[in-house]
């Protein structure tokens, strides 16, 4: 019985994997890619995890499991958070049929308010 | 004592049911598992739980399976999408304005988001009060209706457990 | 002997401390040394003179063979009397001369080994420390030519004499050594007697032709004559020493006691006839030509020393004699003439015979001792000059082959040498004078002493000439032992020898004639100066340094990537070589063990590595190089070795970080362009890659039994207390390759740090 | 092999197909964020494959290479993240 | 007994860690560099001791027997290098308190020094193959460091190149050990060398071999693998270069009479003949480099180079008399190299230049250098009675008799052209003027030598060796045959290491 | 690196990696692990820290100075290996003692000790890679 | 795998050395990387490889029995390869620093150490 649901599980989650990694290759821009696919990957890992947890019905070996699971949760979305905006700040372009951009508009204004702050001299960069 | 056990009561709970649960022969490892196993749960969980956990626990149980379900959902609406043409795809980027004051509430925020396929958080506001959100919507382009979803949602239910 | 050759060295080295204490006088009190050593000399004269031998050993490098053998016979002291005779004559001299020098002491430490490597070298009856001494000659005679190191002339003339004798040193020590080899010893007098045995080893023909080389060079014979001419940039008190009675002469020395080994075996008397006779009529007349004083002397020694090779050659009875005899003649005369030589540059300033003239009113002493050593040289009677001059001619006529040649080249080389004792002695005290910068007055007592006590000498042992016979009969005994006695004197009655010598007399006079009347023709011949042997060695050194240069172009160009490839085309040459006995193993894949993951995974690091190759973005290539550690990873944890793949996976992502902190400063890849250069590189990477396949094809299909791999199982939890058996090996059975690896680690740590922090401007910061 | 082997070798078999996929995308590019990421994909990849293959061999101990993977991945993003903010790309 | 091999590696070793502590104190660090060296001579004089006395010492270190664990053998060869290395030690420890600037020494300078003289001792030690990798790796790294700090423009271009030919060399020194595994499943030298007789293909074992030829022949920079060599030694401090040019080649020189007398000495005429044409082409094209050169610095680059080809004659002749020779070239090779690599740090300082075209007069100025140098230069260029004399004879002697002509004939040209590189060193900076063009330069440049007189300290010493091996060479004589003679019968050496089962 | 999520993320792992560490460390004697990987894993941590905050601020916070790690690493080494010495037994020979078992470290024995030194040695190194190539 | 990790091998012996022969510093360095994973796997590959079976001694046993991966070798690679990140730390660290002082990423422009100064 476990090993039909472990497999169950370990074959959704590489198909995850799979539909990610074709995701990655189809999908317009980097941002969308981001957001949608390296999450993909999490996820199918996770499972495939747990489907390795249950065959193994081994507590050290689910606790590893469990391991890996917790630490591609922290770090998985931090991770993208930060590549993602390094991008951004970078000036990787937005698919053009992004619409709505509220980060561009407050980095305008934020700008506009520093010039206005810069116009004190020697307060520049750090 | 705090750096090491970060929280006591979590801590013995946690000590009981392992040493009930894994059946290990080997004496060293065993308590050396032990340790990090409770360590690597507590410090975490610690943050969560400053005080009245008993109470709290049935809130961060529906916030991992809320958190859960959003995850499986939309992991499977992007697949579809991804095997499907993509041009009814519509992404945008919104400022998605946070109740959420501690630190370790944005992250938490902030990593639920982008553990969702479908949303990433880009970026937070100086004052941190904006969480920038890249977000991909499907046909039709609703901004307001995003922010609604993460608001309610996950912000929600992950404030009711740290406050 | 040691006692003596020692305290010539230990002089040498306490010098400078001596030199303090007597400045001006060193030099006297340094001619005791030799004096000391000529009366030492003198009482075992008889013994020697009656047959005897003095023999000395002392250990050196018993191990090698080499031992401080020394033996004392005719030869020898005949040597050992010059050597030291002439030292103590040229060390009072000096000791007045050189006072125009500065730092006159170095020249002494100089002098002085010489002096004592020269007697090492004729004493030494072992080849080893014959050759000790032999190249120390040179060595020391480098430093006395070289005396005068600022002036460019001098350091060639050094080097030239140094090159010279020290190549042919190289020569003989091969020679010398082959013969040992041969004759299983390192003592020259056993040596002498084993020519069978040696014969039998086939190296006496090998050895001696090196010897002779060996010697040729350091006596100056044609090819090798010209660092002689050249070496008159030392101080005259140097080349009254060097080139009159010793260093010159250890050439032929060796020459003379290698004889009784040689002598009649293969090409030795052809050569050195051969080379004799052209080295005599050459330096002969070139000396005519010259107007340098002290060049003539030098030809005129070159022509001397070709001589006494002939001499040698011919290897009769009677030329040995004549040759024993010539040796203590040209000694006496030469050296006096070279001091003279020097005393006339000393008082007058200048050595050109065309400027000297009417010296002998200013400088009757100096005028009366060149006059005797020039008659000897001509070998006008009575002086010891024509006893030896008698000897010479009847060892031609005597001669069973080639005489009529050998006689000529003899008679011609006598009319030439009798010119240029005319010209020394004449022009320069009795012909005409041009302008002279100075007033000559006579020299002092103390520069005429020593070259008048040599003429007279000249003069005594032309007369008395029985007095020196037993020693000279000794001597020419040990070049050839079964030889009729020697009898020397001024009169055999009227014969052959005689009539030629007054020819020679007669016309060489006819000669000088010539050549003094006739000074701008004599000048005009000078250009062929330019065809000299000397401007083919000059011509070789720069060459050889041409070459050297061009193929260290070429060699070491600075282009690692070239160092790189001949290294890999090295092995692939080496390699291929040995494996062309090897088949090439036939691929068979296991298709019940096959999966197709593995394959995939291969190709993708292939791919990968075959995209770092190509890429034209740093970080994709780094990128690439990750994925390829991912790879190699998973390749461990396929063949069951987790802590590999651990630590792959966390060195892996550790180097990438590195990369990153590093690279963002650094360009982008340049992309060069050389098509048919790149071919090159790539054929060579492929056939390197194909090599290492095919080696680990070759050395997998052989069993292994580890025994080691047998061990670690049974014992890591035993002995070792641990269940990881890798983790044993690396923290317990094989812990020191962990500290190596920790002192590594380390020092990298240290070293990047130093790198990247490294300034000059003494700020510090801590690590 | 029992079906569940065969279960497992398919799923090795995908996800090193999806290695390859991401792989192009890593040549590809086009922007150095993109190579990033599908760096960072491959890593997670490996260690589901890792995983699996701890499944196919029954030593769990693998499964500890894929922790550790699962810690450096962060690094490395981290440090590709400041590499991009130096060069500001 | 054992623990003697130990205490020679613990000094440096606890020297290095020690100075790692005293960090950026540099009187403290340069005391312990000077008593760890010192103590080092003292222990590596016992340790010869008792090999003279046992003829083969043995510490299984970790206390594991003999192919198990890793094994330090120390026999004649090992102890004598182990000796010279701590007499070079000393020697550049006095040199570098005046040579080494504030900065170099705040950058770890002595640490490093006393981890590289650890990794020369240990490699001179191990008795397996592994270990050796490894010692050779911590010599690299640590000659890396010394070769680039101060990061001279000069230095980081010189260090490029020494580190990529040698991390290359490196590989196929790993992958020599693999083939070496691979066909015997052991790495202890002495059981490699029992358990590769029973190889099936002798001509596996020449394509081992080939390996351990690129990896040591890159560390020995014999031709045409030495580029490496003169591109960098030139460019580091004195200090540094010295050790370099004394030790670091003679350590590659060391593992290749050591492989190729124990480990690799099955009958082969294609090693035969590999090590005899790289003999005879390593002499040849280290003279040219030298003869073409003009710089102080360079020609003993080159001359280096060349003599580790008389060196490879030896072991490729490889009679008792040619590995007498040498032996006998290493000990007076390391000693003269290193000392003339100091003598020109001090004609440098005293004439500021290594150029020999701007300099001169050092003859004139400081004739007791001009002796010290008189002694080294002609000891290199083979003049009697100095130790290269004898060397050169033995190898010279060896090759005659074993018939090897065209190597002695090479021998003897090379012999010419080292003395001419040397003369033209005297020539140009001891015995010519300073030019009057560089007058100025030469001037502002300098320092009196009186300013730096522990400089000489060492290169007397040095000289003195010299000295004596050339006027007392028996002692050392005795000593290298015995060695040669132990070379030539390993079963002493396996027998030591493996115990009685062997 | 400025990032508020960055940072707590990274205040959160910190810890969780050197237990981690540790653990590989101690166990690395039965298990994959040891002194090398865990050291690796503790410098990881601290790296991650140094990237965000700058190496002021983890020089600081944490007291690491990576000379001192690897001296010390390298001197626990050394005398782990001098330690048999007393007991006569060959440099850098394992000693155990048998029949104390320490909770949590298990059986006490010199190859541990090494296994620290080398923990400390790799953590110093890749620290002071990390503290040297960190620029602002 | 056991038969193509020859091949594999010698593409990464053969990548690691053309990298090597470009004329960049950066592709030299990670030449020499490539280089270090191939010499690995020889290693590896030429001790001979068991697969799916780690020298681990299970928990109920004191010995490893049946097959099992050779350990040595193992060992050997660990050691190697930390000494060559130590190596290849260094020597990235160099280029950057070489690039720095030398402002060229060119090795053909980089030969000034060996010129003959006369
Ligand atoms: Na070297
Ligand atoms: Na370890």
């Amino acid at each position: 019985m476990t090993e039909i649901i472990s497999a169950i599980i370990i074959i959704v989650g590489v198909l995850f994997v799979v539909i990610g990694s074709v995701g990655l290759l189809r999908l317009p821009d980097f941002y969308i890619r981001i957001s949608a696919i390296t999450k993909a990957a999490t996820m199918g890992v996770a499972c495939i995890m747990i489907g390795v947890a249950l065959n193994f019905n081994e507590i050290s070996v689910a606790i590893k499991a469990f391991g890996v699971v917790l630490f591609l949760l922290i770090t998985s979305p931090i991770a993208a958070h930060i590549i993602g905006r390094a991008a951004y700040d970078g000036g990787v372009p937005l698919w053009k049929k992004t619409e709505i951009n509220e980060y561009e508009e407050y980095k305008k204004n934020k700008l506009k308010k520093e010039n206005n702050k810069d116009s004190q001299p020697n307060k520049k960069e750090e | 004592m705090k750096l090491l056990i970060p929280h006591i009561i979590l801590s013995i709970i946690l000590a009981v049911l392992f040493f009930n649960v894994a059946p290990y022969e080997g004496s060293a490892n065993r308590y050396i598992l032990a340790g990090i196993v409770i360590f690597s749960l507590t410090w975490p969980l610690s943050y969560f739980f400053s005080k009245d956990y008993f109470r709290k626990l049935p809130g961060l149980m529906g916030l991992i399976v809320f958190f859960t379900k959003e995850l499986i959902v939309a992991n499977f609406r992007v697949a579809y999408d991804v095997v499907t043409p993509i041009t009814y795809m519509r992404p945008c980027i919104v400022a998605l304005p946070l109740d959420a004051k501690t630190d370790f509430e944005i992250t938490v925020l902030a990593c639920m988001i982008s553990l969702t396929p479908g949303t990433l958080s880009l970026n937070l506001s100086d004052d941190k009060s904006l969480l920038f959100v890249h977000a991909i919507t499907f046909k039709k382009m609703d901004p307001e209706a995003i922010k609604r979803d993460l608001k309610e949602g996950f912000e929600k239910k992950l404030l009711k457990i740290t406050r | 002997m040691l006692t003596t050759i020692l305290i010539g060295f230990l002089l040498a080295v306490l010098l400078p401390w001596l030199y303090k204490f007597f400045k001006a006088n060193t030099g006297r009190f340094l001619a005791v040394f030799p004096a000391a050593a000529f009366v030492w000399f003198a009482t075992k004269h008889n013994q020697i003179a009656a047959g005897g031998i003095v023999k000395e050993a002392y250990n050196w490098m018993p191990g090698l063979g080499v031992s401080l053998d020394f033996k004392l016979d005719g030869l020898s002291l005949l040597f050992a009397f010059l050597i030291s005779g002439i030292g103590a004559i040229v060390l009072l001299y000096a000791g007045t001369y050189m006072k125009a020098y500065e730092k006159t002491d170095r020249f002494f430490v100089a002098l002085m080994i010489f002096m004592a490597s020269m007697l090492g070298l004729v004493l030494s009856d072992n080849i080893i420390s014959l050759f000790v001494f032999w190249e120390l000659t040179s060595f020391s005679s480098y430093f006395l030519i070289g005396f005068s190191h600022e002036k460019e002339e001098s350091r060639g003339a050094a080097l030239k004499a140094l090159l010279i004798t020290a190549g042919g040193g190289l020569a003989l020590l091969a020679g010398l050594i082959l013969l040992g080899i041969g004759g299983e010893t390192n003592t020259i007098s056993e040596l002498l007697m084993r020519g069978d045995q040696i014969a039998d080893s086939g190296f006496l023909h090998v050895a001696m032709m090196l010897i002779i080389v060996g010697c040729f060079t350091k006596s100056a014979q044609f090819p090798f004559h010209f660092w002689l001419p050249a070496a008159m940039a030392a101080p005259t008190p140097v080349s009254a020493y060097l080139h009159s009675a010793t260093m010159v002469k250890a050439g032929i020395y060796l020459l003379a006691r290698m004889s009784p080994l040689f002598n009649g075996t293969g090409n030795w008397n052809t050569t050195l006839l051969v080379v004799g006779g052209i080295t005599m009529l050459m330096g002969a007349s070139t000396a005519v030509i010259q107007s340098d004083l002290k060049k003539i002397l030098a030809y005129t020694t070159v022509s001397a020393l070709g001589l006494l090779t002939m001499l040698l050659g011919i290897g009769t009875e009677i030329a040995i004699q004549a040759a024993v005899v010539f040796i203590l003649a040209h000694a006496l005369y030469k050296g006096a003439l070279f001091l003279l030589a020097g005393i006339i540059d000393h008082q007058t300033g200048t050595r050109n015979i065309r400027k000297l003239g009417k010296l002998f009113k200013k400088m009757p002493y100096t005028g009366t001792a060149v006059i005797i050593a020039s008659l000897s040289m001509a070998g006008i009677p009575p002086l010891f000059g024509f006893i030896s001059k008698e000897l010479i001619y009847a060892s031609t006529i005597d001669m069973v082959i080639n005489s009529p040649l050998t006689t000529s080249a003899f008679f011609i080389a006598g009319v030439l040498i009798t010119a240029a004792a005319g010209i020394l002695s004449y022009k320069v005290f009795f012909g005409k004078r041009n302008k002279l910068e100075s007033q000559p007055t006579e020299a002092p007592f103390s520069l005429v002493a020593g070259p008048l006590l040599m003429a007279v000498i000249a003069v005594t042992l032309g007369i008395s000439s029985r007095f020196i016979s037993p020693l000279l009969n000794q001597a020419s005994l040990a070049v050839m032992p079964e030889n009729i006695e020697l009898q020397l004197s001024l009169w055999h009655g009227i014969n052959t020898e005689l009539i030629m010598s007054m020819a020679t007399i007669f016309i060489g006079y006819l000669t000088f004639l010539f050549i003094y009347l006739n000074p701008k023709f004599i000048a005009s011949i000078k250009v062929s100066d330019k065809i000299k042997t000397s401007s083919v060695y000059d011509r070789t050194i720069s060459t050889v340094v041409e070459i050297s240069k061009r193929v260290t172009i070429i060699i070491q160009n600075g282009n690692l990537r070239i160092y790189v490839f001949v290294l890999i085309a090295v092995f692939s040459l080496l390699s291929l070589w040995v494996l062309k006995d090897f088949s090439v193993p036939s691929i068979s894949i296991l298709w019940s063990d096959f999966r197709i993951y593995d394959i995939v995974i291969g190709l993708i690091m292939i791919a990968a590595c075959f995209y770092a190759v190509m890429a034209k973005s740093r970080l994709l290539a780094i990128a690439l190089l990750g994925v390829v550690g991912y790879g190699v990873a998973f390749i461990f944890i396929m063949f069951g070795a987790p802590d590999l793949a651990i630590t792959q996976i966390l060195i892996e992502t550790i180097t990438v970080v590195i990369f990153v902190l590093v690279l963002w400063k650094l360009p982008k890849f340049l992309i060069f362009t050389e098509s048919f250069i790149k071919f090159r590189y790539f054929m060579i990477s492929i056939v390197f890659g194909g090599l290492m396949t095919w080696i680990v094809m070759i050395v997998t299909q052989y069993p292994l039994e580890s025994h080691l791999k047998a061990y670690f199982a049974e014992n890591s939890y035993l002995l070792a207390k641990g269940k990881n058996v890798v983790n044993v090996i690396l923290v317990d059975f094989r812990s020191l390759d962990t500290l190596g690896e920790m002192v590594v680690l380390g020092i990298a740590a240290i070293g990047i740090y130093a790198l990247v922090k490294f300034n000059k401007t003494g700020k510090k910061e801590e690590l | 092999m029992s079906w569940y082997d065969i279960v497992l070798m398919i799923a090795l078999i995908l996800l090193s197909f999806s290695i390859i996929l991401v792989f192009i995308r890593i040549v590809l590019g086009p922007t150095l964020p993109d190579r990033v990421i599908s760096f960072d994909l491959i890593g997670t990849i490996t260690i589901g494959m890792i995983a699996i293959y701890s499944i196919t061999t029954g030593v769990e101990s693998y499964m500890d290479a894929a922790i550790i993977l699962s810690l450096v991945m962060f690094l490395g993003a981290i440090a590709f993240a400041y590499y991009m903010k130096k060069k500001k790309l | 007994m054992e623990n003697h091999i130990l205490i020679v590696l613990l000094i440096p070793l606890l020297s290095g860690i020690f100075s790692l502590f005293a960090w950026g104190r540099k009187q403290l660090q340069q005391y312990i560099f000077l008593v760890g060296t010192f103590l080092l001579i003292v222990a590596a004089g016992f340790l010869l001791n008792s090999v003279l006395i046992h003829e083969v010492i043995v510490l299984q270190s970790a206390g594991w027997e003999a192919p198990f664990g890793i094994s330090l053998v120390a026999d004649l060869l090992s102890s004598i290098m182990v000796l010279l290395a701590a007499i070079i030690g000393i020697a550049v420890a006095i040199y570098s308190f005046s040579e080494v600037d504030e900065h170099r020494i705040q950058f770890g300078f002595y640490p490093l020094m006393n981890f590289l003289v650890f990794s020369v001792c240990g490699a001179f030690l191990t008795g397996d193959v592994f270990n050796l990798y490894v010692w050779f790796e911590m010599m690299l790294i640590s000659s890396f460091v010394l070769m680039v700090l101060g990061n001279g423009k000069s230095q980081v271009e010189a260090t490029i190149k020494y580190v990529t030919i040698n991390i290359v060399a490196s590989t196929f020194f790993l992958a020599g050990i693999g083939i070496l595994y691979g066909l015997t499943g052991t790495l202890n030298m002495a059981d490699l060398a029992v358990r590769l007789q029973s190889v099936p293909n002798s001509s596996l074992l020449d394509l081992a071999a080939i390996f351990f030829f690129i990896a040591f022949g890159v560390k020995a920079a014999v031709f045409p693998l030495f580029n490496w060599l003169p591109a960098s030694y030139h460019t580091p401090p004195i200090a540094v270069s010295s050790f370099f040019a004394g030790l670091l080649t003679k350590v590659g020189v060391y593992a290749f009479i050591r492989f190729f007398t124990m480990i690799f000495n099955h009958e082969s005429a294609f090693i035969d003949n590999l090590l005899l044409y790289t003999a005879a082409a390593t002499m040849f094209f280290g003279v040219l480099g030298a003869a073409a050169q003009m710089d102080f610095r360079k020609i003993l680059s080159f001359h280096i180079i060349s003599q580790i080809g008389y060196m490879i004659m030896g072991l490729a002749i490889g009679t008792k008399l040619a590995l007498t020779g040498a032996i006998f070239y290493i000990i007076h090779h390391i000693i003269v190299k290193s000392n003339l690599f100091l003598i020109a740090g001090i004609v440098k300082k005293s004439s500021g230049s290594f150029n020999l075209k701007k300099i001169g007069g050092v003859y004139g100025k400081y004739p007791f250098l001009a002796i010290l140098f008189i002694i080294s230069a002609f000891s290199l260029a083979g003049f009697p009675p100095l130790s290269g004399f004898w060397a050169k004879l033995i190898v010279i002697k060896a090759g005659l008799e074993s018939g090897d002509s065209f190597l002695v004939i090479v021998a003897l040209v090379v012999g010419f052209l080292t003395l001419y590189s040397m003369t033209k060193i005297w020539n140009e900076a001891f015995w010519k003027k300073v030019p009057e063009e560089y007058m100025e330069e030469s001037q502002t440049k300098s320092v009196p030598l009186s300013s730096i007189k522990p400089m000489i300290i060492p290169v007397v010493m040095l000289a003195g060796i010299t000295l004596f091996i050339g006027l007392f060479g028996e002692s050392v004589l005795n000593l290298a045959m015995m060695t040669a003679e132990q070379l030539l019968n390993p079963e002493i050496y396996i027998h030591a290491v493996l115990g009685n089962d062997s | 690196m400025n990032s508020t999520i960055l940072s707590m993320g990274i205040k959160l792992l910190v810890p969780l990696f050197v237990i981690f560490s540790l653990f590989l460390l101690f166990r690395g004697h039965n298990a994959p692990g040891g002194g090398f990987v865990g050291g690796l894993v503790f410098s990881i941590a601290f790296s991650l820290y140094t990237l965000n905050y700058g190496v002021k601020r983890t020089k600081e916070k944490y007291k690491i100075r990576p000379l001192k790690l690897i001296a010390w690493g390298l001197l626990m080494a050394v005398l782990s290996g001098l330690i048999p010495l007393f007991a006569g037994e060959s440099f850098l020979t394992g000693l155990w003692h048998d029949e104390i078992t320490i909770p949590v470290l298990g059986k006490p024995g010199t190859p541990i000790l090494f296994d620290i030194g080398v923990y400390l040695l790799v953590a110093g190194t890749i620290l002071s890679l990390i503290f040297t190539l960190w620029e602002e | 795998m056991e038969d193509i990790l020859p091949f594999l091998i010698g593409c990464l012996y053969a990548g690691g050395i053309y990298l090597i022969f470009h004329r960049s510093f950066v592709k030299l360095i990670i030449g020499l990387i490539i280089l270090g994973y191939a010499s690995n796997l020889f290693l590896f590959t030429i001790s001979r490889i068991t697969r799916d079976a780690p020298p681990l001694i299970p928990d109920d046993a004191t010995q490893l029995t049946e097959t099992f991966a050779d350990p040595l070798p193992q060992a050997l690679i660990l050691t190697a390869i930390v000494i060559g990140f130590g190596l290849q730390a260094f020597a990235i660290v160099l280029i950057k620093v070489g690039f720095k002082t030398l402002k060229t990423d060119d090795l053909d422009k980089t030969t000034s150490t060996d010129r003959l100064d006369n």
